[in-house]
Formats: structure tokens, sequence, C-alpha cells
């Protein structure tokens, strides 16, 4: 679990549009992150297209590893996709953790979605501070709520 | 990867030496040899690359040498000598050198002492020349492992020679380089003579020699006789030549003689293609392969003895720390020799292809030798770690950075991509640590500098692997097994079985390496730079600067370029990916690097086009920066427009920048707009920025209040701007604004009105109807005003204007455009309506309510119906409130000019000015061709058929004017339609001259007009009589025909019709033809016949025109249209129809003598004429009566010649005098077939008595003495 | 007593009720209310055009509430809040709001709502919503529709609400007025 | 619709859908308390509400449109959207723990069965589908609809009725466009409670 160290949590949208993009690093700035959740949508994209009539899971696992970072990626049944980057440890990182968090992930984002308030067709990045706040606990937290 | 020592990085493969083919020299002179680069010849240097194109195959093999250069082709074709082995599965494969057939290999040294004891450098005894224990080797006397000794095994020292031999024959020129003087006596075949089986005996002593002294080196020799066919009897085939018993024998005397027993393998190659020639040479590696493998075992076995020998690294002692290390170097220490053997051994191992002991052996001295560049020793305790940018140390780190990547290679080459990613960090780590111990670590460039090139090489390696089959595992399928450290893959389908991965165990392709070569390597430049910094400084601590030579070196270096090709190379691969978003980052990274690198030009390109995609994709942090970077270089290049545009789009608040920072931006926007000096500006500068292609801070809503509106009417528009909340920062002034309409008559320009009050209101309603045309400088004739166009964040300002349509049709507005307005700067910032975009908000418009200062109060929105936005509005015909009315008597008669009254009725509330346009049109199907139709106002003139732009003067409210037209129609009696159109204005609105402009209102009317002919001719012509008449000339005769022409003229007309006068106009013709001239003929008849001549002429014309008749006429009373007006007689004229004739064939005359007596014979002559040209058949019928005798007979025939004539007599003598008829005389003219007769009517041309019936009458005087 | 309605409910809520997804309950009246936040960009008016709603409804609700709960007319108000928590508001929306709060008179009291099912998910759009819309107020509508059906001419609007930032959501009922009906004498 | 081939076997019995609401692995509040929880318990209500509030919205939408324009196009808009909106909504929901869908007919399936039981307690009678694009939904028991036909039957129901399927129409629509199936749904019922609704999937 404790090897698990959130660097930044990307929400993106059906167009491949940045939804939310949260930066937990110290070391790497913002742009970083923005450019890795974009490049992202590539792999993810191309993940989820060759997962063919067996049944596909929405967790599409690591993604890519890029310096110190690895990616990881998760596509919601709607297209949505969701991001998370980890400093790469030396060890190896339970999938099922990583599934818990995207799914927390994705809890958040459903009841963004739900609030009667929100147009889900719009390109804008969300701002509400529900949403934020949630995205925040779960990148600041992520190292000891995770195991169920 | 080019500036290690290729012989550390090169795949090993068994060397193999073959002679008696000439060496490579003569196959590069071979003019068709070509090298070609096989893979990653870029890594090695030229002097390496000793391929030869298979070209040379193409060469016809007749000649020894020719021979020899082809096998040697074939042979050194596949050379391994590049990074990436044959491969697993590849065919056994040797490098192959050529070599001189006396070349001497080196000399196997004496056998060493116990090697126990070599370490005691006072023991003098025999080593190899590049041992460390020899004076004079590079490594003497503490060095590790030079190149060279690699270079040894790979080139020089094979593990198996393959002599190729020539069988001697009479003509053979014997071997190369052998002078042998040939026997010109040709012996017979089938026997081996003496001087044969001389040659054959000192061919296998050489061998035999040849043989030993390789044995006694341990290398395996090989032996390949070449027959030719000078071997053989010329009648015979190769095959047969096999059999030859002679050759037979003599190659196994070679073979015992020379002593090569089943064990050596003995080759005999016969005259071959060149195909055979390639089968040839692939068997002959296969069969030598093991024995190469074999020697290389051995040699590994004797290593493997001599490490067993050597003492645990701490048995002896090393001067301890406390004595600073001597400066006389060292002898190598035990750990030396470990690595020394365990490279080696492992050298041997991949000589031997078995790459798994090859890595332990590699791993083995890749570990010692880490430990001898920690400060402290930890295998041999208390020895101190070599002594930094040494010789020796220099030289360990290359060995160590080449050991890394072999190992690195080699996991890869047994496909276990984890241990090598797993190496490369191992490496990359270790000397982490151990630089910073040096005083060399992360904050000097050389760190970065040799990490950048740990990766480079990686990657290189990696690309090199790939291309040559090796797979990158799919991420996707990897799990790693949490519990053991043990990270074999064990691929599954999903990555949720299988209880995770560790990341940095996943192999990936080189792009990413790349990337990470490029990135460290732009760390060294910063480094660099740094230090340079730094060096600037007064009296700066000399010491920690790296020495004169490196630091030279670096200042050569180009960093950017370099960076920049490693992101090329990591481009490239992501684009073999296809994984664009990938490519666009390395972009945008290359964008990057050239901008640190200061060439703006090519960065702005990079920058300008990655742009857009994150534009469109909304990556707005990402476009941020771009714009940014672009910006900087948009002011080095000084493309101002561009800094203009780049700053506009950042003001958007899509971008998540403090207010601060945008209020920077804005002014800085308005520093380049209004203040700065831009140097050797040109006139004006123009930009017009499209708002919709880029992030705008304002945005622009069109609605026209209605779908549709008239010409004329005023049509109320409304133009909705919203600022976004956060921008612009500072209340912005626009110069003027201006809406442009398809039509541009209806353009419309505003110029910024400065009011004092600061509008803080979010909604503000602004009037912008009742402009006032001006002609603007720029901008042409445009309708003009001053408002308010100060824009400050969070509000919306609606700009309500109206137009009043002049022409129907569609009218949109197609575009928006806000400008500023400098001296130097005319900036327009554009707004593009052609394409609204689809919507489902309702439709709003706003009211701007009035106080009673006609002041704007608090708006408020109203919905219109539809969606979305308005921008064009459909223009159609005002109603006309106007009638015409047209009275007239009907039917109107052809030819008269027929009167209309027309009426039109002004029903508008004003006055207005009025033209009429007037044309009559036949319903004929092609009146269009040539309408002889008039209409006119005045009777007495006809102009055309139609009428144009006719003033009908201004009609009060109300009030109707009349005119009158007239219509002449003229010909066919269909009906006509009157077209009429009215237009007009309303004489308050007409402009000073009144000549209908657009916009004028129209009214179009058609009105029915019936015609019908005046009159009904009918004609008859009836034939009166025909006869001769004698001429003007006496002696002539005339042919009179006369005819009755009667016309009957009717009128249909329902309206009584005065003729004034009907005349019959003939044609001359109509006299001339009718005659026809009779000249008398010279007739022989009785003397009391005067002499007459007849000439004939044929009347061909017999249908003749008569004339016309032409009526003068008018309608007795006028129409009621015009009862003072005097409408002229008009004329209508009709046609005679022709005169028919029918055409004379025969004519018969008659000469009747005059007073004949009774008892006194006479004679009747008829002449009958021919008129045709055929001949033709007269019948003769004579009745007789009893005042006449005649002879002949009564019934008789003749013919008459065509054109010509005949006589005909008949003598009568009288019997009664008196009153008589002649006896009647019927001619009938008989064709040749049944019914075919006719009559042929006789007359009497001139005489006088009558003719009662058909009878001629005679008057015959009586006889007197009687 | 207030145990015995408690049963009440809940045995009503267990065995007497076609029971829905609430999300989907939720959604649909989430999408009403932001429809007509669209239509007037007046949360005054859409207060207003939610309680009417509401009215409309509890007319109509009031009908299924006493033939699934058979009760007896309340004695007071008192007991009307209790059966309007403990009963209503269980079976119909399986929550139990706390009344509290009572005014002197005991014409007046509170319902403290600690969950909200209308509310799930939603966040109030910052332009002002905090502070004017009332974003459940159908609710107050249904009570007012309801019990004056039952001849109770009541008030009833919200005072506070989680959604607007305040610690807890309460809604303030107050008695206008019994409606004069026939009642037949000598009931108790 | 001759040209419809039936294709209803595809649909097997209903699995609890409701499970999709219910348990879910880890779902325990990951906003560590606070505000309103994320987690889905087994939330429910009286569904009588939800039928009222129906109703009422249809009135509503009625009342308010009215004035603005009195045509039915725009009361049919609103509620159309408002199913869509929920529609939406609902599927980013309760597709959480599915599977990623692998073609259109899966999706159609889902709305068939998962979603039609979330909303109407009950599976979609009858599929059909020309394989060119258009589905037949057909639902021999409209539940919305059961307490309407007791009232005033026939023709003349049906057509009061009808208004009723604006909201579902969207909630199809919306659905379907979450999951990325762009398409045209409309909805018609002859004698109550049955009715069916058409999907057109837009060639994409």
């Amino acid at each position: 679990m404790n090897n698990i160290n959130i660097q930044s949590i990307a929400i993106i949208g059906k167009q491949n549009n940045p939804l939310y993009i949260k930066n937990f690093s110290k070391s790497h700035p913002d742009l970083k992150f923005h450019y890795i959740a974009h490049t992202s949508c590539d792999v993810i994209e191309e993940r989820a297209g060759i997962a063919g009539s067996e049944t596909a899971d929405t967790y599409l696992g690591l993604l890519y590893v890029m310096e110190d970072l690895a990616v990881y990626g998760y596509i919601t049944n709607t297209k949505v996709k969701f991001v998370v980057v980890l400093l790469v440890p030396d060890t190896v990182i339970k999938n099922t953790d990583m599934k818990n968090l995207f799914k927390k992930i994705h809890n958040v984002y459903i009841n963004q979605v739900c609030n009667p308030f929100y147009n889900l067709d719009g390109k804008k990045s969300i701002i509400s501070k529900r949403f934020i706040a949630s995205i925040d606990a779960i990148g600041i937290t992520s190292d000891d709520v995770i195991s169920p | 990867m080019d500036n290690y020592p290729p012989e550390f990085i090169l795949q090993h493969v068994p060397l193999m030496a073959v002679f008696g083919l000439g060496t490579a020299r003569d196959l590069v002179e071979q003019p068709t040899s070509t090298t070609n680069s096989v893979q990653s010849s870029s890594i090695i240097p030229k002097s390496q690359s000793r391929r030869s194109s298979l070209s040379a195959a193409s060469i016809p093999i007749s000649t020894r040498q020719q021979l020899s250069r082809t096998l040697l082709a074939l042979l050194t074709a596949k050379n391994q000598v590049s990074v990436w082995g044959p491969g697993k599965n590849a065919s056994a494969a040797f490098h192959i050198v050529a070599v001189d057939k006396n070349h001497q290999f080196p000399p196997r040294k004496p056998m060493m002492r116990p090697p126990a004891h070599t370490h005691h450098p006072n023991m003098p005894v025999a080593h190899s020349s590049i041992s460390p224990l020899t004076p004079g080797s590079p490594v003497h006397p503490d060095g590790l492992i030079p190149p060279i000794w690699v270079r040894k095994h790979r080139e020089i020292i094979p593990s198996v020679v393959v002599g190729f031999y020539d069988l001697w024959h009479h003509t053979s020129s014997g071997p190369i380089q052998e002078k042998e003087e040939v026997s010109p006596v040709q012996e017979p075949l089938g026997t081996i003579e003496p001087i044969e089986r001389e040659k054959d005996n000192n061919l296998a002593m050489e061998i035999n020699e040849k043989r030993k002294s390789l044995l006694e080196r341990g290398i395996k020799f090989s032996v390949v006789i070449l027959l030719r066919t000078q071997n053989m009897d010329k009648s015979m085939d190769d095959r047969a030549f096999l059999k030859d018993q002679t050759i037979d024998e003599r190659l196994s005397y070679i073979r015992k003689v020379s002593g090569l027993d089943a064990r050596n393998p003995f080759f005999v190659l016969p005259p071959s293609q060149q195909g055979d020639l390639h089968d040839f040479v692939i068997n002959l590696q296969k069969s030598l392969y093991d024995h190469g493998l074999n020697y290389y075992r051995e040699h590994g076995k004797r290593i493997k003895k001599k490490r067993s020998r050597l003492p645990s690294p701490n048995g002896n002692m090393r001067p301890s720390l406390s004595e600073k290390p001597s400066t006389s170097p060292q002898p190598l220490s035990i750990q030396g020799w470990m690595i020394r053997y365990d490279y080696k051994l492992a050298t041997f191992a991949e000589f031997r292809q078995d790459m798994e002991t090859a890595i332990n052996y590699y791993e083995s001295a890749y570990n010692l030798l880490v430990d001898l560049f920690a400060p402290q020793s930890s295998i041999t305790l208390g020895a101190t770690g070599l002594p930094i940018r040494s010789r020796r140390w220099t030289e360990a780190r290359i060995l160590a950075d080449t050991i890394s990547l072999k190992i690195c290679k080699l996991n890869l080459y047994i496909d276990s991509p984890s241990e090598a990613l797993a190496q490369l960090n191992k490496h990359v780590s270790t000397f982490r640590n151990i630089s910073n111990t040096w005083g060399i670590g992360e904050d000097t460039f050389e760190y970065w500098a040799w990490l950048s090139k740990q990766y480079r090489i990686f990657a290189d390696v990696l690309e090199i692997a790939t291309k040559s089959g090796f797979t990158i595992p799919d991420p996707a399928k990897i799990s790693h097994n949490t519990t053991s450290s043990d990270f074999r893959f064990s691929i599954s389908n999903n990555p949720n079985i299988g209880s995770g991965i560790n990341p940095s165990m996943v192999l990936q392709h080189p792009g990413f390496y790349y990337f990470m070569a490029a990135k460290y390597n732009s760390l060294r430049r910063k480094n660099f730079l740094t230090l340079e910094k730094f060096m600037k400084k007064e009296g700066f601590e000399t010491s920690v600067l790296p020495p004169q030579n490196i630091l030279e070196a670096e200042q050569s270096v180009d960093h950017s370029t370099l960076t920049i090709e490693l992101l090329t190379k990591s481009y490239e691969q992501f684009k073999a990916q296809k994984t664009g978003r990938m490519t666009l980052y390395m972009a945008s990274e290359i964008a990057n690097t050239y901008l640190d690198a200061e060439k703006y030009e090519t960065a702005l390109k990079f920058f300008e086009r990655i742009a857009k995609t994150y534009r469109k994709e909304h990556w707005h942090t990402i476009l941020e920066s771009i714009l940014r970077c672009s910006l900087v270089c948009a002011k080095e290049l000084g493309t101002w427009e561009k800094v203009v545009e780049y700053l506009v789009e950042l003001l958007s608040d899509q971008f998540s920048i403090s207010n601060q920072k945008r209020i920077e931006i804005h002014n800085e926007l308005m520093d380049v707009l209004f203040k700065m000096k831009i140097a050797n500006l040109p006139e004006l500068r123009q930009v017009i920025i499209d708002m919709d292609e880029i992030n705008s801070f304002l945005t622009c809503r069109v609605q026209f209040k209605d779908d549709t509106t008239f010409i004329g009417a005023e049509t109320l528009f409304q133009i909705t701007f919203t600022t976004q909340a956060e921008s612009p920062p500072i209340p912005l002034q626009f110069a003027f604004l201006r809406f442009s309409y398809n039509d541009s008559y209806f353009n419309h320009y505003f110029r910024n009105k400065k009011n004092g009050e600061k509008d803080n209101t979010k909604l503000e309603w602004v009037d912008c109807k009742n402009c006032l045309q001006e002609d603007i400088e720029g901008e042409g004739l445009v309708w003009v005003k001053d408002v308010n166009l100060n824009f400050s964040k969070g509000i919306t300002k609606v700009f309500e204007g109206s137009i009043e349509p002049k022409e129907s049709g569609d009218l949109q507005l197609q575009a928006v455009s806000f400008g500023f307005l400098t001296e130097r700067w005319k900036v327009e910032l554009h707004f593009n309506l052609k394409n609204t975009r689809e919507e489902h908000s309702k439709r709003k418009w706003l009211i701007g309510d009035f106080d009673s200062k006609g002041e704007v109060t608090k708006p408020i929105y109203s919905v219109l119906n539809g969606t979305g936005e308005r921008t064009s509005i459909k223009i159609t015909q005002k109603l006309a409130r106007l009638d015409i009315q047209a009275k007239h008597s009907a039917p109107a008669l052809l030819d008269e000019h027929y009167p209309i009254e027309l009426t039109v009725v002004n029903l508008e509330q004003e006055e207005v000015k009025a033209f009429l346009n007037a044309e009559i049109v036949t319903d004929a199907p092609s009146n269009s061709i040539d309408s002889e139709d008039f209409i006119t106002l005045d009777p007495t003139t006809n102009v055309s058929n139609n009428l144009k732009d006719i003033d009908i003067g201004v009609i009060p409210a109300g009030e109707s004017v009349v005119k009158i037209v007239y219509v002449l129609g003229k010909k066919s009696s269909f009906s006509r339609t009157l077209q009429l159109t009215v237009y007009y204005a309303s004489t308050s609105s007409v402009p000073s001259t009144p000549f209908p402009a657009r916009g004028w209102i129209e009214k179009k009317e058609d009105f029915r007009i019936h015609f019908i002919a005046p009159f009904v001719f009918s004609f008859n012509i009836s034939p009166q009589s025909e006869i001769f008449t004698t001429g003007n000339s006496g002696n002539s005769l005339e042919w009179v025909e006369k005819h009755l022409l009667v016309a009957k003229i009717t009128t249909t007309s329902p309206w009584e019709i005065s003729i004034s006068d009907i005349d019959l106009i003939l044609l001359d013709q109509a006299n001339a033809q009718t005659k026809m001239e009779i000249a008398a003929s010279s007739i022989e008849i009785d003397n009391d016949f005067q002499e007459q001549e007849l000439t004939l002429m044929d009347i061909k014309k017999l249908n003749i025109d008569i004339g016309l008749l032409v009526i003068q006429w008018k309608r007795k009373q006028q129409s009621s249209v015009v009862k003072d007006i005097e409408i002229p007689c008009t004329e209508s004229t009709m046609i005679v129809p022709q005169l028919i004739r029918k055409k004379t064939e025969i004519s018969a005359f008659i000469r009747i003598p005059p007073n004949p007596k009774v008892g006194q014979l006479f004679t009747l002559i008829y002449k009958i004429v021919n008129w045709t040209s055929s001949e033709k058949k007269i019948h003769v019928i004579i009745e007789v009566n009893d005042s006449f005798v005649f002879s002949g007979y009564k019934q008789t025939h003749f013919s008459v010649p065509g054109m010509g004539e005949y006589c005909f007599r008949v003598n009568c003598f009288p019997l009664i005098a008196g009153k008589m008829k002649l006896p009647k005389v019927k001619m009938v003219r008989r064709g040749e077939f049944e019914g075919d007769e006719e009559v042929v009517n006789i007359i009497s041309p001139g005489y006088k008595e009558g003719i009662e019936e058909d009878y001629f009458v005679i008057f015959v005087r009586p006889k007197i003495e009687i | 007593m207030n145990k015995q309605y408690k049963q009440i409910g809940d045995e009503v809520w267990k065995n007497r009720v076609e029971k829905i997804n609430a999300e989907l309950f939720t959604l649909t009246y989430g999408s009403v209310v932001a429809q007509l936040v669209k239509d007037y960009e007046d949360y005054q008016e859409v207060n207003k055009q939610l309680e009417k709603m509401g009215y409309n409804i509890g007319v109509r609700l009031i009908e299924d509430f006493l033939a699934r709960a058979s009760l007896g007319r309340c004695a007071d108000f008192r007991e009307t809040a209790e059966v309007i928590s403990k009963i209503g508001f269980k079976i119909f929306l399986n929550i139990t709001p706390t009344v509290t709060n009572w005014s002197s008179n005991n014409k007046e009291f509170s319902l403290i709502f600690e969950e909200n099912p209308l509310a799930e998910f939603v966040e109030l759009p910052d332009d002002g919503a905090a502070d004017e819309l009332w974003y459940s107020n159908i609710l107050c509508g249904v009570l007012r529709g309801s019990l004056e059906m039952v001849q109770m001419q009541v008030e009833a609007n919200f005072i506070s609400d989680v959604l607007r930032g305040d610690d807890q959501t309460e809604m303030r009922v107050k008695l206008v007025k019994y409606l004069e009906e026939e009642v037949p004498a000598g009931e108790d | 619709m001759s040209v419809l081939q039936t294709a209803s076997s595809a649909i097997t019995p209903f699995f609890t859908s409701l499970s999709s609401g219910d348990e879910v692995p880890g779902s325990t509040s990951i906003l560590g308390g606070g505000g309103n929880s994320v987690s889905f318990k087994p939330a429910h209500v009286n569904e009588s509400c939800l039928e009222f509030l129906i109703m009422e919205m249809v009135d509503l939408m009625y009342r308010t449109t009215v004035d603005s324009e009195n045509d039915k196009e725009a009361v049919y808009y609103k509620l159309e959207m408002l199913g869509y909106q929920v529609g939406q909504s609902l599927v980013e929901r309760f597709t959480r723990d599915r599977p990623r869908f692998v073609d259109t007919l899966d999706v159609v399936k889902f709305i068939c069965k998962d979603l039609w039981t979330i909303i109407f307690k009950k599976q979609i009678d009858n599929l059909k589908t020309n394989h060119r694009g258009v589905y037949v939904l057909q639902d021999n028991s409209f539940r919305w609809f059961l307490r309407m036909s007791t009232e005033s039957g026939g023709e003349a129901a049906a057509k009061k009725a009808v208004p009723y399927l604006w909201f579902p129409c969207g909630l199809i629509r919306g659905a379907l466009a979450n999951l990325g199936v762009i398409s045209v749904v409309i909805a018609e019922t002859n004698s109550l409670p049955q009715c069916s609704f058409q999907i057109k999937i837009a060639k994409s």
C-alpha cells in the first residue's frame, strides 16, 4: 500500500478534454502532468480498443513509465478517462489497490455527474468545490484508506 | 555508443580464417563490390565493416581468381561484426577473415609458471604481449582488459582455419602466388602420371605443415580442394567427373599423406554454379561450427583453471589507508585479476554463444569492477578505490559501462527484458552514488553527460534489438509476482489477473529511453551553463573545476543539437507506435529546446504546429505554456502581429492564471499597441484575429428580431457581447466596432464615444439605431454612430441596431469586428458569423426600458421563438397597395390600333410617384421570333412591342390616374397578354431625381386581350374563253384566255366597319402571262389562202400570281375608351390566290375556204400542232351529212411528231346551196393504254361565220346555170 | 406514543410500500429544478413553482397516505407533527426528520432533516443560488397540500439548508387554522 | 416494422440488477465521512413519490411553457431534455461496476434489462432490430401507465398518455448518448398500458 505515492490524478472527458487535473507532487510542475494526462489518452484508447469480445475491465493497468513516474489508466463505460500518476517504487504495485483507487475516483465523478446543475455535455473543466475536495482527499489520503 | 571501443560492444561470434582465396583487399578492389550497410553499421567503425556485396555472384565463374573472389564474397557476406548477434535460431555463422596463405598466426605463449605466483612482479616470465605483467603492454602494470585483447580474439586468432587448394593439372596455374612451369604435353587421362603424383605429394606436404603448426596452437584446420574443369576430360560432365577413378585416388592420397584424419574435415569443391557455391559456404560453416565453439570452450576451461588458482583477495596485505598510496603504480591486484578472468570467461562464453554463462561472468566482473570504484573496497578490505580521473580509472569506467551494456544486451538476446532493464537501473543508480562521492555527481555536467549516454546506448541497443526481431512485452499483459524478488514475467491477457506489476521493471520501447537521454542531456547543458557562469565570477575556487581537457571538450559540444537529435529519435519511435499525442509532447520538447538554443524561428514553427491540437482538445494549461513560449519567440523575431495575436488569446480566462498575471498580459498588449515604437515599422500594421479560431475573452451572439421583413421596413437586430468573468482584467477601450453584411450597403461602423462615468452595469443595452451614412476612410460608405465601446470583465453589452432593406432576398450579417486603432496599428478582433453554431437555448431579445429622461434603465430579456442564433433575415417585397384596372372593348381586331384605358388607383396613405412598364405578348408559340405586334401611346406611331418607364406621374393618396395605350395586333388572331408593371414610391421618400431606384414597390398586373381578324375573304376564279385574235401586227395571232375573278369579303367583327377603299393591286405578270402570240405559219394550201407564218411557243407558266387585295377601313364608331381621339384608318391586305391554268398538248386549227359553190370541190385543211416533245397519235372520225359529199375514209388516224405539225385534208363536194353545216370532224388523241384519250379541240383562227353547236357553219353559193 | 408511530411507519415501509430506486427519484427531481432555474432566471420564482408542485402532489398524495397507514384523527397538532415525521416521511421517503423547536403555543414546530433524498449529489451553483433558492421547497408544498386535505391550513417553509452551507436543514411548519367541516358529533 | 426481425430471445432472464446499486466492493465512504456520502447504500423511496413527481412534472412543463409559445413541440422538447439529463446520470452510476460494452447491441440490451429494471422494475418485453441501426423496444405493461389505464381507457386515454412517454424517450436517448451511441428515440402507444420505443441510431 504505502508504496502507492500519488503524484497526480487526472479526469479526462469523452472528447479527451481535461476535466480536472491535480498535481500532488512536490518535484514536478503542473504542466508535466497535463502533458502526461494528454499523452495517456492515446494509450487508453488503444488499450480500450484492442480489448475485444472477452469481458474487458474498465481498469487498464499501467499505461507507461516515464522518468520516475508510473502512469495508470481507467476508462468508464461512458468513455470518461481517469489517469493516476505514481512515483515509481521499486516494488510491485497491486492491481487491487489501483482498482480501488480508481473506483473511488469514479464514485466522486459519478456524484459530480448526478449534480443536476452540472452540464455533462459541456467541455468546461470541473470547478465544483465538492468534487475537487473529494479528489484531493483521495490524492492525499491515498496511502492509508485504500485497503478494503 | 560510438565513443566506446567497439570491441567491448559488438556481439562475439567464432572467428574463422580462410586462405587460398586471396585477401579481403582483392575483394574490395573488385569493381562491383560495395559495402552494404547491415543493421547498426552506424555504430561500427568503418575499418570494421568488411562486408562485400553478393553482387560478386553476378560474375561468371570461369577463372580461378573469379572463383576465389566469389567464394570469399559469399563467406564474408554475412560477417557478424554487429551489436546484435545472428539471433538464437540463426544458422551457424562465423566471422570470417581472409588471410594470406603464408600468414603466421601469433605463436602460443609458452606455458606460464603456476599462476599462484604470477603476482610476484620480480619473477620474470613470458607473458602475452598485452598482459599486465608484460612491460610495455598497454595495461602494464595494473590495467584490466585492453580492447586489443578482445580484438585479438575477434579478428586475429581464429578458432578455425580453412585452406583452399587446387588439385594440380597440366594447364593449372596452380594456387595463387604459386609459379609453376606448365608442361605443354597433354597426357591421356585415366592413369595417374608421375608429374601429378609429385604435385599431389607437394600439396599434401604443404597441407601437413599448416596442420601441424595450427594444431599446436589449438586451432582446427580444414582443407578445401578446388577441382577445376581442366582436371577432367572435356568430354565428361561434372558429375561423371566425381566418379573419375584417378581423381578419387589422387584425393584420398593427398588426404592420407597430409594426415587429415576424419576429425579434420576435408572438402572437395567440384566446378559449380553460383547456387552450389552458396550452399557450400553454408555447409562449410555448419560442419566446422562445433569445432569453433570447442576452441572457445577450451579457452574457457583454461581461464577457469587460472582463476581458481587465484588466492582470496583478502589474503594479502594492501598498503593501509594510513600511508598515502605511493605514486609509483602498483601491480594489478587480485581483484583486478579476478575481473580480468571473469571478463575473459564471459567473452569466451559469448564466443561460443552460451549467453547465460556469459551474463553470469559479465555480472560477476561488473560487481567486482564496481567495487574498485568505491572509496573503500568491500571485497579487498582496506583497498582504496581507483584514483579519480587517473588513466586506469577512465579505462575502468569505460569497461564498466560496456560490461553493463553487454549484460543488458545479452538479456534481451535471451529474451528476458526485465533483467536488461534491471541492469540499466542498477548501473545508473550505482554510479549515481559513486559519482557523488567523487564530487562529479548530480550537480556536474559530467554526471548528466554520462547518464544521458547510458540511456542513449541502451535505447540504441534496444532499437537494434527490436529491428532484429526482439519484441517488447505489452505492459497490459505483464504482471509481476509480488512475493518473490524475481521479476520474470507471467503472461496473462488481463491486467487484473496476476497481483500486479513493478513499473520500474517494465521494459518499454526505445522512444522512452531516448527521451530520458534527451532530458538528461539538457540537464547536462544546464549544469554546464551554470558552471560557465560560475567561472565568469572573480576569484572562483578553481579546484572544483574539472580538468582543462574535459572542460574544453565540453565547450565544443553543441548540447541543444544533441538534445534535439535525441528527442527526434524518440519522436520517430513514438510516431512508429502511432501514439500521436506522445509525439506532440516530443514536438513540444523539441520546440522548447530550440527556444533554449535561441533558434526562435524553428521553435515558433514547432509551437504553432502543435498548438492547434491542444487548443482543439481544450488543454489550456499546455496551450498557455505554448503561447507564452511562442510569445517570446515572436518578440525575439520582431513579428509583432503574432505578438498581438498571442497576447489577445492569453487574455482568455480559460487559462487559469492569476488576475495579476492577466493584468500584466493586458498591459503588455496595450503597450505594444499604443506605447511601443517598433523599429522600422512599415506604414500601418494590420492584424485580423479570427476569434473563432482562438480562445476568446469575448463572445458574440447575433439576433435578428424577426425571421422575415419587408423592403423599406425598419428591421431590428441585436448583437450581444459578453466578456468573460475574469477578462479583460482592466476595462478595454475598442476604437471601433464593425458589422459587415453580405450587402456592404448596410455595413455599420461605430466609433468609441469616450464617456467619463465608469459603467459597471452587468447588462447594458446600447442604442445603435438611427446611424448616419458617412464615408469613413478605409471603410467606404457605412452607417456610422458613436457609442461607448468600453468593456470590463463579466459584463454583457447588447447593441441594438436597425436597417431598412432595399431589395428582396436574404440579408446576412456575416462578420463583426472590434478594432484597435493607433497611428501604427489596426487590429481587428474578427467574429465570423457565416457558420452559425447549433444551440438549443431559446432565442432571447433584450428590451431596453427607457425612463423619463430616455435613459436606459434595467433592461430585461424576452423570449423569441426559435432557438440559437439568427444572423440572417429574409426580405420580401412589401405588398403593393396599388390597383391597376384596364378598360377596352374586346374583341380587338387585327391591324387596328386597339385602345386600352388603364386606371392606376393609389391605395397607399400617402401620395406616390409611379412609373409604368407595359409589354404585349402573343400567345403564339413563336411570338418571340418576330412579333409584329405593337404597343404605343400614340396611334400614329408604331415603336415596339413594349413600353418602358413611362412616367405616370404623382398620384395623390386614394386617387387614380388614367393612361391609354394602343395595342396593334398583326397577322395571327391569337389572344394577346398585356403585361403591366407599375412601380412606385411615396413622394416623400423619392429622392430629388425621381427615377425609379431600388426599393420601389412593384405592382404587376396582366390582362388578356382576345383578337379576331376583321375580315374573311373568299375568292373564285373561273376561265371564260380562249381564242386567237389577230395581234396588233396584222399577220400575227394572239392567244387570249379570259378568267373571271370573284372576291367575296365578309367581316366577322361584332363592330360595324366602314370601308373607305378596296383595290386589287395586280402584279404585272398577271396580264403579261395571260397573252400568247401565234404568228401564221407557212401552210401550203390553195391559192386563195394567203400565206401566213405560224410560230409556236410553249407556255410553261401555268400558276400565275394575281396580286393583293387592300382594304382601307376603320370601326364605324370608335371604342368607348376613346371618344375624342381620332383614330386613323388602318388597312388590311389580302393576297389573291393564284390563277391555275391547265396546259394544252395538242391544238388543231381548221382553215375554211371562203365562198364555196355547189358542185365545186373544196378542201378543208386541218393543221394539228403537237406542243409536246413526244409523238402523239390522233384518231379522226368524220361524220357525213347530206349537204356534202366527201371522199376519203370516214375513220382514219395519223401521228404528229413531237414539236411538229401535221396537215389533214378533207375534200368536200357541196350538194346544196345555202347555210350549211360542215361535216363534223372529231379528233381524238390516243395514248398507248386504254382510256388515255382526249378530244382535240379544233379552232378556226379568225373564222368570221358562226359556230352552231360545235359545227362550223358555212354558206354555199348555188350553181347559176341550172 | 411516538414508539407506536415509529412501528407503524416502519411496518408500512417494510410491507406495504412499492419501493423504487432513490437515485432515479432524486435525479428526476434535480432535473426539474435545474430546468426551472434555466427557464426563470429568478430563484424566488423557482421556489414558488416548486412549492406549487408540492401542493398539487400533496392533495393527491394524502389519499395514498391514509390508504396505507389507516389512522384515526390526530388529537392535536403535536400528534400531527409526529405522524408527519414518523409515518409520513418514513413511508414516502424512508426518512424520519426530527420534530423539534415547538413554539410555546404548540402551533409551530421544526423538522430537522438529517438526510434528504432530494438533495443527494446536489451542489448549488455559486451565482447567488445559495442565498435565494430553497432546493427542496417542494416538500413545503406537499405538507401544505396534504394537510389542507385533512382540514389543516399550514404554512411551511425552509429556514436553513445544508446545501446553502448551513449546518442543518430545517423546515418550519406553522398551523394557521383548522378548516371548518361537518364533523360527526362525538368524534374523539 | 415488418422488416424487423425479432431478437427478443436475446434477452435473458432478469438478473437482479439492483445489485449494481447495492453492495459495492470498497465503497466505504471515501470522503472520510463529511457532508453527503458518496457511498451507494441501498437507497429507496416509495414508488408513488416518483409517480406523483412525474405527473406533476408533465403538468408543470405545460404550465411553464405555455406562455412563451404554446406548442406541444416545446413541451416535448423540455420533457425530452429532462429525461436526457437523467438518463445520462443514471448510466454513469449504473454502469460503474460493469465490464466495458462490446458493441451497440450490448448497450441496447443493457437499456432493456438493467436500466429498465431500475426505472420500471421490469424488463422490456420484446426487443426487435433490423440490424441496420433500428431497435424497437416493446413494453406490454408500461409501469407508469398502470394507474392511468384504469381511468377512461381506449384511444382517448392513449392520446392523453403520450406526453408521459416523452420523458422516457429522453431517458433512453440520454443513456445511449452517454454510452457513446447517438440516437433518435420516438415512442408510441395505441392502447394502455402497452407502449413501444423506437431507437434510430445515427450513422457515425
